[in-house]
């Protein structure tokens, strides 16, 4: 079997990256998202990125990380509140943005890994974002047309995954991250543990190995944004 | 908990939580809508959806339970259920859009007379997104709008026609304001006044009301 | 919590059925399919049912046994081989038939129950199947749309389910049934071992219980269509 | 295992199976290609896809591992390997339409000269429909037809235009005959004759061949 084990983040980027190349990066927030493989991203120096990611993360931390150096040109996102840098690079016209909802961000995404180049969705209709995008009517209601989304390297992050880039992914910090694994023409992954291939149910596999072109095992940081708890009584 | 006239933010809460039916799958939004958790009536048993990936939302955490692996849309650390299943963004926004939630609430900058609603964006204040908030709206089979009924200079927020760009056309199905309960029917075109709040007369709430509501009596 | 759990296939059903409906059953060949509610929509009488499943059973077996008495009028399959009262309906004009390719009958369900009444797809593109289609290009190639469906109520077949609906499907016998759990406007599940809710792992329910309306255990015949096998050395 | 002149249908797999490289991903069709997995060349670990809801397809089982939900597209009982997976029909012809399928071999009834194929419809006779074959012409990256070069009345299937209702149009990258391998590469119109079958001249290849080929030299 062809090997997709890599041993660093930085060796599993070598020679994927490239100016003005499109990436997607999986998490929400700032859970579950590809922490080694941003920081490799940046180390790459690959600038004029189109980043699709469903947030920006913070300052200093996650997608803030190549905000930082500049080398984002673009986010493709549905919420980018956390971010004080992306904020002035974007008021100062440095940056472009795109806002997708939420779910017309990840049906894009699972569309165009999926070979589905455009679908039809309520969401939007009568707003800004149905300016200059064909619409039809099912059922005397309004739809608009929304195009499938696909990206030169999609960085993924899961919990565990076998050699065979088969990956399991745990509780919320699943969200984009299966279905960018479909929609990279590579798909490099970051787990927090590399299993042998038969350690898994085959029943219980949310990611198929096929989508998976390069994994790693990486130790991630897992910050909180928002910690928020209650006292025991 | 109603403090002088009209409901506090708890008590707009409160009353929203009395839209929740036994079995209902449920999306709260930021703001008041996340007090509504508070308030659920007593027999009322309710599955709370986070658009992130969760159906089963538990409380937050003991300090000891905290999982930086499971959060909810507003990004806090919370907990899971017996009942809970994890599923990624594009399940979860399927089952939105297709309506299969119940009941949505939510926060509102602006509400129109059709059911429009605003409340993701200020023109010339540094835009955050709209998150889920457009697909919600758009997907949810009932939709509840909770806001204050006018802005700090007095002015209404329930208008004739939003002036902030819209999250949704025509697809708010009730309004609770500190002043009352607003409210329309399948396929109805207006809202009627359904329920005052504390010490509120009619005439206040006509007076504070820009848009064209069906005025007969409750 | 409002009950989903139902004793029998028949008062599973009850109030559900009536003359011209849309049933979808899930199912792959025989594999997977909900063989006790088939039965009690039998039972139930409905007349010019349309049933929307892969296949059509076999003779006297799944679909088959609706076929028999003649309780569906028209069938949308991608693949009706191994039934011969099928056939014979068909050729004798009594039965409507609507083909659609796996992928796009698969997908067509997904939209149904994710709000998606229109998407784009290559496959078809040249064949009789796209005929009549509105067609769009994207990247000067030609794709056709199909459009989602929906039933008004979905028969499903999972492995394990708890009283709050959550599924799990085991093996190949997952097909269809999950997309026909989001399609129905109720859907009734058989499963062939109910549990309490809390026996899942969160991680790996395939179905949400959101999904599901009613639930019943019931035992399975599990016919297999093609025995094959090799010997021990 | 060639039998006189031509290859036999297990020669056709044998040389089917040379296009598989290691680290494949592939869906082998009805018919000889079944046989593909027969001839899988040493060093070459390839994953097997079923349709209706696998990858890592293993072998048929044991008599005492037969497990009625377990089964491939053809609907015979399989087993599974220790890297196999399950997922929905859904998934899976997301999978296959999104071209992360390295390469399908299946039958043919005809190829036109332009890479259509049609397997899967004789009018007149009962049609069984097209399962998930037009989605896998569609949708693979590389699709190679392995058929009988002609019929039993000794008429070309390799035509200008196929005669019998399409499976897919411009999709078919090689074609294995019992005469011999017919490819084009990646944006190619036509295809040359790249390898000729045991014994077959090339003159019988074109006597025998209606759709207009580049008949440059091998």
């Amino acid at each position: 079997m062809s090997n997709k084990v890599f041993k660093t983040a930085v060796e599993a980027l070598e020679g994927l990256t490239f100016d003005g190349m499109v990436v997607m990066a999986g998490g929400f927030g700032l859970c579950g998202i590809p922490e080694n493989l941003i920081g490799a991203l940046r180390d790459s120096g690959a600038q004029n990125i189109t980043a699709i990611s469903n947030n920006a993360g913070v300052d200093g931390f996650g997608l803030g990380l190549l905000l930082e150096t500049r080398q984002i040109k673009k986010m493709v996102s549905s919420y980018v509140g956390e971010n004080k840098e992306f904020e002035r690079q974007f008021l100062a016209g440095e940056l472009d943005l795109e806002f997708n909802p939420q779910g017309t961000l990840s049906e894009r995404i699972r569309a165009g890994g999926a070979g589905i180049p455009g679908f039809y969705t309520k969401t939007g209709v009568g707003t800004v974002i149905a300016e200059g995008k064909p619409t039809m009517d099912f059922d005397d209601e309004e739809y608009i047309m929304e195009t499938g989304l696909k990206a030169d390297v999609a960085l993924v992050k899961a919990w565990r995954g076998d050699t065979q880039g088969n990956l399991q992914f745990k509780k919320t910090a699943r969200n984009f991250n299966p279905m960018m694994a479909t929609a990279g023409k590579v798909t490099v992954v970051e787990v927090d543990e590399l299993v042998e291939v038969g350690s898994f149910d085959a029943n219980y596999i949310h990611t198929p190995g096929i989508y998976v072109q390069r994994i790693i095992e990486a130790k991630c940081e897992k910050r909180i944004e928002q910690l928020t708890i209650r006292e025991r009584a | 908990m109603a403090q002088g006239k009209g409901w506090s933010r708890d008590d707009m809460a409160k009353r929203a939580a009395q839209e929740l039916k036994d079995g209902f799958y449920v999306n709260l939004g930021i703001g008041i809508p996340t007090l509504v958790a508070n308030h659920i009536p007593d027999g009322v048993d309710v599955t709370l959806q986070s658009e992130n990936g969760m159906l089963g939302m538990g409380p937050f955490p003991y300090p000891d339970e905290v999982d930086p692996d499971l959060i909810n849309a507003g990004k806090q650390t919370i907990t899971e259920l017996r009942r809970s299943s994890y599923f990624n963004s594009a399940e979860s926004f399927a089952m939105i859009r297709g309506g299969h939630i119940d009941i949505s609430i939510l926060g509102a900058m602006e509400i129109s007379e059709g059911g429009d609603i605003a409340n993701w964006m200020i023109p010339g204040k540094m835009v955050k997104g709209m998150g889920g908030a457009m697909d919600l709206v758009a997907g949810v089979k009932r939709c509840v709008a909770v806001m204050d009924h006018t802005n700090r200079a007095g002015a209404s927020k329930f208008l004739p026609q939003c002036t902030l760009p819209l999250t949704g056309r025509n697809c708010i199905d009730m309004v609770i304001t500190d002043l009352g309960v607003f409210s329309r029917g399948e396929g109805e075109a207006r809202f009627r006044v359904t329920e005052l709040a504390p010490d509120i007369e009619m005439d206040e709430v006509k007076a504070k009301t820009e848009a064209d509501l069906d005025w007969s009596v409750l």
